[in-house]
C-alpha cells in the first residue's frame, strides 16, 4: 500500500504524467463522471432527523428574540424583535422557515431519489417542499426567487482551501484525494427564516452545503450535511451549521404536513 | 464485556473461598496470566483472582498477593520471563483468597536460600485470621500446615524498608475493606498499590465479618489520594494498581472516591429517615452507578454501608 | 509594629551571623549533585536544594540577597532552562534573601512563569515592613499554601511539600522529592550547629521534634541503615537518616534535661548554669556560630515555659 | 538531473501501481464556530439541561446528584482538561499537526493540541492496534484513524470517565467513541459518535465545525489545583441527594419548554416527539436569556 503511494505522489509530482491523465486530478482521465453515474456513496432514501444538538431551537418554536448561536447584525435583530406570525399567515408566507436555507434543521423526514440521471431529488415531509440538485452546472440568468432556489450540484473533486476543486497549482497539476462529499450551491432564494422566531435570510443569499456519507461500527447508516449560509444583508459572517441524518429502512414514518408559522 | 464479568466473578470468590485461603471450585485450567508492565520496576500480572503486582530491580523479586493456588506455577512462569533474581518478599494486601490463595504454592516453588530468605509480609490482622479457630471450636490453621501464611506480620501504623533501588511504604488503612488492608507506595517507581480498597469496575466490598467499614473504606481511598500525585493537568504521575481491573490514576480513584460517598451520603439520609435496610434497597440508592459498578454487587455494597453505619 | 521591626532587624542580624560561621560574601558557591534529579547549591547563605529535569529548575531556598545574581549565574551553568518554582523553607534572610533579585533576573516565560511558594506565614510575615520601612515587592511567595501539605509534579517526579507546624519557626515547609528520594528540611536540621529555635517567629521545641520525627519517617536507609533516601540540611553537609537521629536524640535530650530543670522550679540562669548542653558544645557550637549554647537552652526554656 | 531520475523511477513505479489516493492534509490552526448551542459550550449549560441526550435513568440521576461545588471542592477536579469527545465542542483553539514516515512519507499520526488545559491527543493513522482492556485510560483515551476517501473515521478507546455536559450528565470509561472527520475549503468539519453503555441508550451525535485560522498562538497553559477554602466540616464530595435539587426545572420555565423535553432521553429527539411533548408550565413573554450570543460574530453577553 505505501509502495503504490510512494508512486502517486512521485506521479503526482512529474508533469509530462499528469497532464497525460487531465489536469483536473481526483481521478483519472479527464473530469470524472457526475450525476446518478458518478454518485460515490447513494443518498436514495427516507432519513429522519434526529434531534442532539440546537434542541431548544430546533424542536420548539423560540421565544421571540432568541438568535442566540447566529451571527446576526443589527438589520437582523429589527427584524427579529418584529417576528409577528400572524403577519406572515395573513400574507402567505407560512412557509418563511421551511425554505432551503431553514428546512434542513426543520424537524422531519427526507424522501431522496434520483428524479433522473443528472436531478437528485429531496422531499421533505415538513412543509412539503421539495429541492432538487441539478448536476448540469450553473444557475439560469433569470431564474425566479423561490423558497428552495436553484440548486447547482457536483461530486466534489477534492478539496483546496480557498480555490476551486482541482485546478493546477502553479506549473504542478494537482493530484487530489478521492472525495465522496456533494456539493451543493443554491442561489435565487426567495427571503426566509433561519429559524421559525423570524431570523431572517434575505434574497442575495447564497447557500453551500456538503453533503457527507458515513456509518457506525453497527453499519447504520447517516449523513452529515455541513450547511454555509453567506448573506450579506443579515449576517456578519457565513452562518456554519451542521445536521446529521439516520438512514430508515422505509417510508412507514414519512409524514407529509404543511407548513406552520407559529 | 467479557473482561468485567471475568473481574466480577473473581471478585465474588474472593469473598467466598474461606480465610484459610482454600480453592474454589472452579476450573483454572484455561486462565491466562496477563503481563502490563507499569512504571519503572512495576508490573501487574492478572490470572484470576486479585491482581498481582511484581516489583523486579537489581535485588530480586517482590511480589504483592497470588491469587490462587493452581495458578502460581503460571504466575512463576512469568515472573521469570521478567527476572531471574531471587522472590524474596511477598506482601499480602488482605485476607482474602483470591489475595492470599497462592502463598503457600509460592513458599514451595522459591527454592530456600538461608543468605536471601523469603519474607511473607501483611498487617497482623491477616495473620491472626488465617489462624484463627473456626466456628464451633475447630481449631485454628496453624502456620506449620501452612508455611506461606505471612509470619512477618507488622502492627505498627505503617511498616517501610529499601529494596530494589527505592523507598518502599506499607500502610495499615484500619477497617476498611477489611481490618488487614494494607497499600503499598513503591516511591521511587511512584505506584500504588490498592488491594481490594479500590476496584474501578464494582463497588467495594465492604467485608464487616472480617472488620470493614464504609467510612474506614473512604479514609482508606482519601489516603491514596494524599499518595498519588498526577502529572500536568490531572493525568499520569503516580499509576495505581487496583485489587481487581485495569491499571488506573488518581483521577479514577476520585471517581470511585465520589461514589462511595455519594452512596454513603444517601444511605445516611434514608437512615435519618428510619428507613429499614429492605425499605433503603427498594429506594435504589445506587441506581446511577448499577450500569457502571454492576448491579449485582448493588445490594451487598449497600448493605454492608447501611450495616456499618447503623450498627445493626 | 515596633515590635516587627526589631524582629525584622534582629532575624537579619542572626542570618548574617549564622553566615559569617561558613564565609563571608562575595560568596564562594559550589554545587554538589546528589542523587536523581538533586543538586546542592552551598555557600549563598542557607543551603539551596536544586531539582533539574526535562522541564526545568525548581530550586529550594534562594539565599542572601546579595548573592542572588551569583546563584542565578551558577544554575544556567547547570542549565539553560527556566526556573519554574522556587520554594521558600521559611522567612528568614539567608533562605529567602534571593528572592527579590531572582525574580527580577528571571526572565518572563509565558509557557513556564516563575511561581514561587511557601507556606502562607512565610508570605504573611514577608509582607510586613522591612526594617527601612520599605516593603517588598518581587520575589515574595505568592503562591502560598495553607494545608498540612502540597503535591505537585515536576521533572517526572512528584515533589511534596510538607507543613511542619511551629518548629523552626511557624512557616517551615520541608520537601520531599520522591523520585530522586531527597529530603530538604530548611534550618529544622543543621548537622554541625545547635538549632535555632526563632519562638519570636513561632518555633517551640516540641514542634522542632515533631518535625525531625516527620523527617525520620520520609527518610528510609539502604542497607546497613546508610545511603537510601538523602536529606539536604538548612546548613551544612549533605546528609542521611542516622545523621537525622542523631541531631533529634540530641534535642531530646537537651529538651529533657531543661524540662527537669523547669520541673525542679530552677531559673533560667540557674539552668544555664547547669550547662545541660555541655556533652553536645563541642560538636554543635564553634567559634562564631550564630546559635551559642546558651541562646539554644534559652529558647528551649521559653518554649517549654511559654515565653517566661 | 534529478528531475530525470525521478521520471525514470516514476514511470517504473506507474506501470506497476494500481490508481491509488492520498489523504486530506488537516493540520494547521483552527478555531471553533460556535453557531450550535453557543450558550452551553460557552458561558455553560443550565443545571438540569439534558435536552438532545440520550441519555438513560442512571446518567439522568448522576446529572441530578450534580452539584456545580464539586469542581472547585475535590482539588483533583480542578486542572482536568476536557475528553478528547468533548473537547472538539469546547470553546479552546485547536492545532494539528502531522507524523510522516520518513522514508514512504505516509502519514503515521495527527497530534491535536487544545489550549484549554493543555489538551493532547494522538490519532494513529499506522494501523496499530488499540492496547489491552487491562491498560490505563487517559482523558484523550487512544485513538486510531482509518482512511476513506476524504474522510477520516477514527475509533477512541480507553477514555476517563468524564462528562457529555458540563451540568454533570456522565461519559464512563467503557465509551467507545467514532469520529469522521472531512474538510471542505477552510471549514473542517467533526462527527462525534459517542457510545456509552453505562448512560446512553443509543449513540449520540454530534458535529461541530472548525475553520482555518494560521497564525493564532495557542499556549500551553499551567494549572496546579489550589484549594481556597476548606470544604465544609463532614463534607467531602458536595451533590443533591435524591430528589433535593431545587434548580431542575429551572432551564424549563426560563425558555417555556415542557419539563418532559427537558429531561431528556432518546425518545424526547424524534421529529414525532412533537406531537406528544405536552405543554410547558411556564412561558416567557420573550427570550430573556443569551439572546444575542454570537451576534456580530461576537462573543456571547448575558442580555
Amino acid at each position: 500500500m505505501r509502495r503504490i503511494l510512494f508512486a502517486i505522489l512521485i506521479v503526482g509530482a512529474v508533469p509530462a504524467l499528469t497532464f497525460a491523465q487531465g489536469g483536473r486530478g481526483g481521478g483519472r482521465g479527464g473530469p470524472p463522471p457526475q450525476g446518478k453515474a458518478g454518485a460515490p456513496v447513494d443518498l436514495s432514501g427516507y432519513w429522519v432527523s434526529p434531534i442532539f444538538e440546537d434542541y431548544r431551537w430546533r424542536m420548539f418554536t423560540p421565544l421571540k428574540g432568541d438568535a442566540a448561536s447566529v451571527p446576526i447584525n443589527d438589520a437582523a435583530r429589527k427584524i427579529v424583535d418584529a417576528w409577528d406570525p400572524a403577519k406572515d399567515e395573513a400574507a402567505g408566507e407560512q412557509c418563511k422557515a421551511y425554505g432551503a436555507a431553514g428546512i434542513m434543521r426543520v424537524p422531519g423526514r427526507l424522501h431522496i431519489t434520483w428524479q433522473d440521471d443528472n436531478t437528485l431529488k429531496i422531499e421533505t415531509d415538513a412543509g412539503t417542499q421539495t429541492r432538487l440538485f441539478h448536476f448540469t452546472g450553473q444557475a439560469p440568468k433569470e431564474g425566479e426567487p423561490s423558497w428552495q432556489g436553484y440548486s447547482a450540484a457536483k461530486w466534489e473533486v477534492t478539496a483546496l482551501p480557498g480555490g476551486p476543486a482541482g485546478v493546477g497549482l502553479g506549473m504542478l497539476p494537482r493530484q487530489g484525494t478521492k472525495s465522496r462529499t456533494l456539493d451543493v450551491v443554491t442561489t435565487q432564494l426567495r427571503p426566509g427564516y433561519l429559524r421559525k422566531n423570524g431570523v431572517p435570510y434575505g434574497a442575495n443569499t447564497t447557500l453551500t452545503e456538503y453533503y457527507d456519507h458515513w456509518s457506525e461500527p453497527s453499519g447504520q447508516e447517516w449523513f452529515t450535511v455541513t450547511t454555509v449560509v453567506t448573506d450579506p444583508e443579515y449576517l456578519a459572517i457565513p452562518f456554519v451549521t451542521t445536521t446529521d441524518f439516520k438512514k430508515e429502512p422505509d417510508g412507514s414514518k414519512f409524514n407529509p404536513r404543511p407548513c406552520t408559522a407559529r | 464485556m467479557k473482561w468485567r464479568a471475568a473481574i466480577l466473578a473473581a471478585g465474588v470468590c474472593g469473598w467466598l473461598v474461606s480465610a484459610a485461603g482454600q480453592q474454589p471450585q472452579q476450573n483454572f485450567d484455561n486462565v491466562k496470566i496477563q503481563v502490563t508492565p507499569v512504571q519503572k520496576n512495576i508490573y501487574m500480572l492478572f490470572g484470576a483472582g486479585g491482581n498481582v503486582t511484581v516489583q523486579v530491580g537489581k535485588d530480586g523479586v517482590l511480589l504483592i498477593d497470588t491469587e490462587f493456588e493452581p495458578l502460581v506455577p503460571k504466575l512463576m512462569a512469568e515472573i521469570k520471563k521478567l527476572s531471574d533474581g531471587p522472590i524474596q518478599y511477598i506482601i499480602n494486601t488482605h485476607v482474602h483468597g483470591d489475595h492470599v490463595g497462592g502463598n503457600d504454592a509460592f513458599y514451595k516453588l522459591i527454592p530456600k536460600n538461608p543468605q536471601l530468605p523469603l519474607n511473607i509480609i501483611a498487617h497482623a490482622n491477616v495473620l491472626n485470621r488465617l489462624t484463627a479457630p473456626g466456628p464451633n471450636g475447630a481449631p485454628g490453621t496453624s502456620t506449620a500446615e501452612h508455611p506461606g501464611f505471612p509470619e512477618d506480620e507488622y502492627d505498627t501504623p505503617y511498616k517501610d524498608f529499601y529494596y530494589n533501588g527505592e523507598p518502599i511504604f506499607i500502610y495499615h488503612e484500619p477497617n476498611a475493606h477489611t481490618d488487614g488492608d494494607s497499600v503499598i507506595l513503591f516511591r521511587g517507581s511512584d505506584v500504588v498499590t490498592t488491594g481490594d480498597i479500590f476496584t474501578p469496575d464494582s463497588y467495594p466490598f465492604i467485608d464487616i465479618a472480617r472488620g470493614g467499614s464504609v467510612k474506614g473504606e473512604i479514609d482508606a481511598l482519601d489516603h491514596i489520594l494524599e499518595l498519588t500525585v498526577p502529572a500536568d493537568h490531572q493525568e499520569g504521575g503516580t499509576y495505581v494498581i487496583p485489587g481487581h481491573g485495569r491499571v488506573c490514576d488518581e483521577a479514577d480513584v476520585v471517581e470511585f472516591r465520589d461514589m462511595v460517598v455519594i452512596v454513603k451520603d444517601r444511605v445516611q439520609d434514608l437512615i435519618k429517615k428510619g428507613k429499614t435496610l429492605d425499605q433503603v434497597k427498594a429506594s435504589k440508592p445506587t441506581e446511577d452507578y448499577d450500569t457502571e459498578y454492576g448491579a449485582n454487587g448493588a445490594d451487598r455494597f449497600v448493605e454492608a454501608v447501611y450495616k456499618s453505619l447503623s450498627g445493626k | 509594629m515596633q515590635s516587627t521591626i526589631k524582629r525584622a532587624i534582629w532575624v537579619a542580624v542572626a542570618a548574617v551571623g549564622a553566615l559569617s560561621a561558613q564565609q563571608a560574601p562575595p560568596a564562594e558557591l559550589h554545587v554538589l549533585p546528589v542523587q536523581g534529579n538533586i543538586y546542592m547549591l552551598v555557600g549563598a547563605g542557607g543551603n539551596i536544594t536544586l531539582q533539574i529535569g526535562k522541564q526545568g529548575v525548581l530550586m529550594v531556598d534562594t539565599g542572601l540577597a546579595a548573592n542572588a545574581a551569583a546563584v542565578y549565574a551558577e544554575v544556567k551553568k547547570l542549565t539553560n532552562l527556566p526556573i519554574r518554582y522556587i520554594i521558600n523553607t521559611h522567612v528568614h534572610p539567608d533562605h529567602v534573601g534571593g528572592n527579590e533579585g531572582l525574580a527580577k533576573l528571571i526572565p518572563p516565560n509565558r509557557a513556564q512563569p516563575l511561581s514561587i511558594i511557601a507556606n502562607e506565614n512565610v508570605l504573611n510575615r514577608m509582607i510586613k515592613p522591612r526594617p527601612d520601612g520599605t516593603t517588598q515587592q518581587f520575589g515574595l511567595p505568592t503562591d502560598e499554601y495553607y494545608l498540612p501539605f502540597k503535591a505537585l509534579n515536576y521533572n517526572g517526579e512528584a515533589v511534596i511539600i510538607y507543613h511542619e507546624l511551629n518548629a523552626h519557626t511557624d512557616g517551615d515547609s520541608v520537601i520531599l522529592f520522591r523520585g530522586s528520594d531527597v529530603v530538604s528540611t530548611g534550618d529544622i536540621f543543621t548537622p554541625d550547629a545547635y538549632p535555632f529555635i526563632d519562638v519570636a517567629q513561632g518555633g517551640s521545641v516540641e514542634g522542632e521534634l515533631k518535625a525531625l520525627t516527620h523527617i525520620l519517617e520520609l527518610t528510609v536507609p539502604a542497607k546497613t541503615e546508610e545511603g537510601g533516601t538523602l536529606v539536604i540540611p538548612g546548613h551544612g553537609r549533605l546528609c542521611e537518616e542516622t545523621d537525622v537521629a542523631e541531631f533529634r536524640d540530641m534535642m531530646a535530650i537537651v529538651r529533657d534535661r531543661i524540662q527537669d530543670g523547669i520541673k525542679k522550679k530552677k531559673t533560667l540562669a540557674q539552668i544555664k548554669a547547669d550547662k545541660p548542653t555541655l556533652d553536645y558544645d563541642t560538636e554543635y557550637y564553634r567559634q562564631g556560630a550564630f546559635v551559642t549554647p546558651d541562646m539554644f537552652v534559652e529558647a528551649v526554656y521559653k518554649s517549654l515555659t511559654g515565653g517566661k | 538531473m534529478k528531475i530525470f531520475k525521478q521520471i525514470g523511477i516514476a514511470g517504473l513505479l506507474v506501470l506497476t501501481s494500481v490508481p491509488g489516493y492520498s489523504e486530506i492534509d488537516f493540520t494547521g490552526s483552527w478555531t471553533p464556530l460556535f453557531h450550535e448551542d453557543y450558550p452551553e459550550r460557552f458561558p455553560g449549560p443550565e443545571l438540569g439541561d439534558y435536552m438532545g441526550i440520550p441519555v438513560n435513568a442512571a446518567g439522568r440521576l448522576r446529572g441530578d446528584s450534580y452539584d456545580a461545588d464539586r469542581i472547585s471542592m475535590v482539588s483533583q477536579y480542578e486542572c482536568r482538561p476536557h475528553g478528547s469527545d468533548y473537547n472538539m465542542r469546547g470553546s479552546a483553539n485547536l492545532r494539528i499537526s502531522r507524523d510522516l514516515d520518513p522514508v514512504t512519507q505516509a502519514p503515521v499520526a495527527f497530534h491535536t493540541f487544545i489550549g484549554f488545559q493543555s489538551a493532547q491527543r494522538t490519532i494513529w493513522l499506522d494501523g496499530r492496534p488499540h492496547p489491552p482492556e487491562y491498560a490505563d485510560h487517559s482523558w484523550a483515551g487512544f485513538s486510531t484513524g482509518v482512511w476513506d476517501g476524504n474522510m477520516l473515521n477514527i475509533t477512541t478507546t480507553h477514555l476517563k470517565e468524564y462528562y457529555i455536559r458540563r451540568n454533570g450528565v456522565p461519559r464512563s470509561d467503557q465509551a467507545v467513541v467514532t469520529e469522521h472527520w472531512t474538510r471542505h475549503g477552510n471549514y473542517l468539519t467533526v462527527i462525534v459518535v459517542i457510545n456509552d453503555p453505562v448512560f446512553l441508550t443509543e449513540p449520540l451525535v454530534r458535529s461541530e465545525n472548525w475553520i482555518y485560522d494560521p497564525g493564532q498562538e495557542i499556549l500551553p497553559s499551567n494549572c496546579e489545583p489550589a484549594p481556597e477554602v476548606p470544604n465544609p466540616p463532614g463534607v467531602i464530595t458536595p451533590h443533591h441527594l435524591p430528589g433535593t435539587n431545587p434548580f431542575l426545572h429551572e432551564v424549563a420555565d426560563w425558555y417555556g419548554i415542557p419539563y418532559d423535553a427537558v429531561r431528556g432521553g432518546a425518545e424526547t429527539m424524534r421529529p414525532e416527539y412533537r406531537k406528544v411533548m405536552g405543554k410547558p408550565e411556564h412561558v416567557p413573554e420573550k427570550c430573556e436569556r443569551y439572546c444575542d450570543c454570537g451576534k456580530d460574530a461576537g462573543a456571547c453577553n448575558l442580555h
